[in-house]
């Protein structure tokens, strides 16, 4: 504190012999020193009045009073000053909290793509913030292979751990109660019970049967997904209905099926992917589908990766919700 | 006793008259000009804590000797509800944002010791002692 | 501004004249003003330097130019307080995220005591920060009852998705593998399957026969607990082997048993509570079997109440880690 | 052009030559003292910059009228390897708590309009206006 005090003399005392830019910037260089050692403006105050009565004997007293009253204005201003900093300090802690958070999600939401002959499938799910909100998981069960797509309203950590629910939810379901409306049933009595009001989440759950080439479905709200037809080369809507999760426990979803020929494709995705928004406002739903016909001769996994990246740039790299997209493809 | 004076908090000028009697003791403790300004906005603090929520209490002053130091201890005290969250209240950022002023931790940061004890039944009493240097 | 100044101005004249403690009462309430309404501390400086050469037309010009010294120093000082602030914004939606996510973990992980004829039951959990990464969980199956308690090295957030993670993969266990050792074998598997390295869970898991009233337990690492013998009113820990989970997948864990009479109690706890840390440094194990004897009249609930209060007081309201806190009392 | 002047920034002290010509811009547009202080740190940050982080490079600074208002312009270029991150060096908290200074974030808050581009190929320039009120 003595350094601080004679060197802020030294320098005041020069600045008012010289008046010179060069006093002035060397004030701000002693500013950065004094916030890192953390002198408080209060002292600051102090250090001027102080100098001032060595470096002007005959000042008039009550302009050295008049600093009794400024430090007790500053004071308050260093009170306020101090209070960020430490809360600065809980911040980086937060901060390093959610990136361990996001990546204990990562694995604990992990799941593999499944590799069957007759199909090419391709996924992808990408937070808009640290922690996804999203949802993907594939199950492997006799010949059927189970996808399910959900996303949380809101995101971030409370969307987060409502998806690890879900997949705890989901794994404990038995087989035989894993067609798809019995899912999404027991899941929105999972989230009328566990979650607060307010809360909900929207779903697509299907089957695809890997002998019959039939896909089963149905969906709680969610955000419909594309069908490719390789025939005619066209698109169609892949139509639900069905309430939100967590809103009516007593709903019964009903179930949808199509089945699948050679070329097809199920395109499953959440809102995310749709409402991509650009500076011209929210994409139109055939940009997806455009990008789809123009990727169509690569692998799903390419397809999905090639899309997102796309609809990266046309956002800007600014993405305000989390993106799911999933491609499956049966091969000729 | 001569080593402590108190002031009684019933109305905002009372507020005035607790830091008066903190200013003079710290003054004559020696303390500096900046120590003396932190002394008296703590004591400020408190006293407005007292009189905004609590509704009547005091402020207690006394010189205290550390082992080879000297310091001024402030208590404050009142009948008052209590305070329900302790820890709630002692937490950065409600009542600054709220421009409520620098709070309890704010006064914590303005001394060198801090204690406090709240009930429903005994009110609330907060210790804060500072040193001269 | 302009009335920020001319009240400064006014301020400041009655303070020069009067020099009354009233006036330094008023320049912390404007300073209090001042700051909500975001006015920076450089803002204050020109006020004061603008109210002198108002107040004393004859001020001399050096002492005057001096406040540009000043203000430069005071810029920088400005600046860090604008930062602080807008990480103070940045800081609150992060907090309400989290207590969001503190509200759907309490309810996730939301078990209720078992009100038993022959047992009185006490359980405590309380967060050192928002979020818990403590868990207990009671279980009422056939003529037992099953006692979980879990504590995840780390706090917050990441560790509250683990303990979300626990509770869903005890309540899987079928009931026949609900045996101590097997729970703590199942589920230092899932630990090793989902965590990453170097996540550690600690976990004492107990079976209450209610019938013969016998107590089967085993622990993975866990702070020890206390029994109480009522007969000769003294306490034993209660010694259990075993590795935390997450360490070797295939590590077996040995399994306890204690016949519990008319009195007796079983204390179980996280290391929060042994670990409070006062002034003088941890407290003794001790203190905590004192508080218990001093309490033991009270109903269980009453007693973990009573002596989470006493511990916070001790360590004057700031807590180090979470704090579980669960009693077992055989009723006569 | 009268409208136009620069400062090349090699050693430390074209630093104060740059706050020097800023201020006096500032000066003649009739700044408030504050806002003078305000321009020149902000000047000083982007000098200060250029000179530790680039090697060298230049501040122009420029007169400029808006629809109804006057304002001065500062403009930060230089040649040197571009800022990898754009994202990170805008984020609050960085370079005030490692002692580098208000940094960017700190410019940008200091002036009323902020614009930065940064490649690998051509360096960084950033354009920064501040009105008279
Ligand atoms: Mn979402
Ligand atoms: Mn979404
Ligand atoms: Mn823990
Ligand atoms: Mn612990």
């Amino acid at each position: 504190m003595e350094i601080f005090k004679s060197r802020y003399r030294h320098l005041l005392r020069s600045y008012l012999k010289e008046s010179s830019e060069k006093a002035l910037y060397q004030a701000q260089l002693f500013s950065r020193k004094s916030i890192l050692q953390q002198i408080s403006p209060e002292e600051i105050i102090s250090l001027h009045s102080e100098a001032l009565k060595e470096i002007f004997p005959d000042i008039q007293e009550e302009v050295l009073l008049s600093f009794d009253f400024l430090l007790e204005v500053m004071v308050d201003y260093g009170l306020a000053y101090q209070e960020h900093q430490s809360m600065r300090d809980q911040q980086f802690e937060i901060k390093s909290e959610i990136e361990i958070a996001a990546s204990i999600q990562e694995n604990l939401l992990e799941t593999s793509i499944p590799q069957i002959e007759d199909l090419d499938i391709g996924a992808t799910s990408i937070p808009a913030k640290q922690m996804n909100g999203d949802f993907y998981h594939f199950i492997q069960e006799g010949q059927s292979i189970h996808i399910a797509v959900a996303d949380v309203i809101g995101k971030g950590i409370p969307a987060a751990i409502c998806m690890s629910m879900i997949k705890y939810a989901i794994d404990s379901l038995p087989e035989s109660r894993k067609s798809p409306h019995f899912v999404l049933e027991s899941i929105n009595r999972v989230v009328e019970d566990n979650l607060e009001e307010g809360m909900f989440i929207t779903m697509f759950y299907g089957m695809y049967d890997k002998v019959n080439h039939s896909f089963t479905y149905g969906a709680a709200g969610h955000e419909q997904g594309f069908y490719y037809h390789s025939v005619t080369n066209s698109f169609e809507d892949i139509v639900t209905k069905g309430l939100v999760l967590g809103v009516d426990q007593n709903f019964t979803y009903e179930q949808y099926q199509k089945q699948v020929e050679p070329g097809d494709m199920i395109v499953l995705l959440s809102d995310g992917v749709t409402e991509a928004r650009t500076e011209e406002g929210f994409i139109e739903r055939s940009v997806i589908t455009d990008l789809i016909q123009k990727y169509k001769q690569l692998t799903a996994q390419e397809m999905v990766e090639q899309i997102y990246r796309d609809l990266e740039k046309m956002q800007n790299y600014e993405m305000n919700d989390d993106f799911t997209l999933i491609i499956l493809r049966r091969k000729v | 006793m001569e080593n402590e004076s108190y002031v009684k908090i019933i109305s905002e000028w009372d507020i005035v008259a607790a830091r008066q009697l903190g200013r003079n003791v710290a003054k004559e403790l020696e303390f500096g000009t900046v120590d003396q300004a932190r002394i008296t906005t703590a004591i400020s603090e408190l006293a407005r804590n007292i009189y905004l929520y609590a509704g009547q209490g005091e402020i207690r002053i006394e010189r205290i000797n550390g082992r080879d130091k000297r310091g001024i201890k402030v208590i404050a005290a009142d009948n008052g509800p209590g305070i329900q969250d302790i820890r709630k209240v002692m937490e950065d950022g409600y009542s600054t944002s709220g421009g409520l002023g620098a709070g309890l931790p704010g006064v914590k940061r303005l001394m060198d010791e801090f204690d406090i004890t709240s009930s429903l039944e005994e009110g609330t009493i907060i210790k804060t002692v500072k040193w001269t240097r």
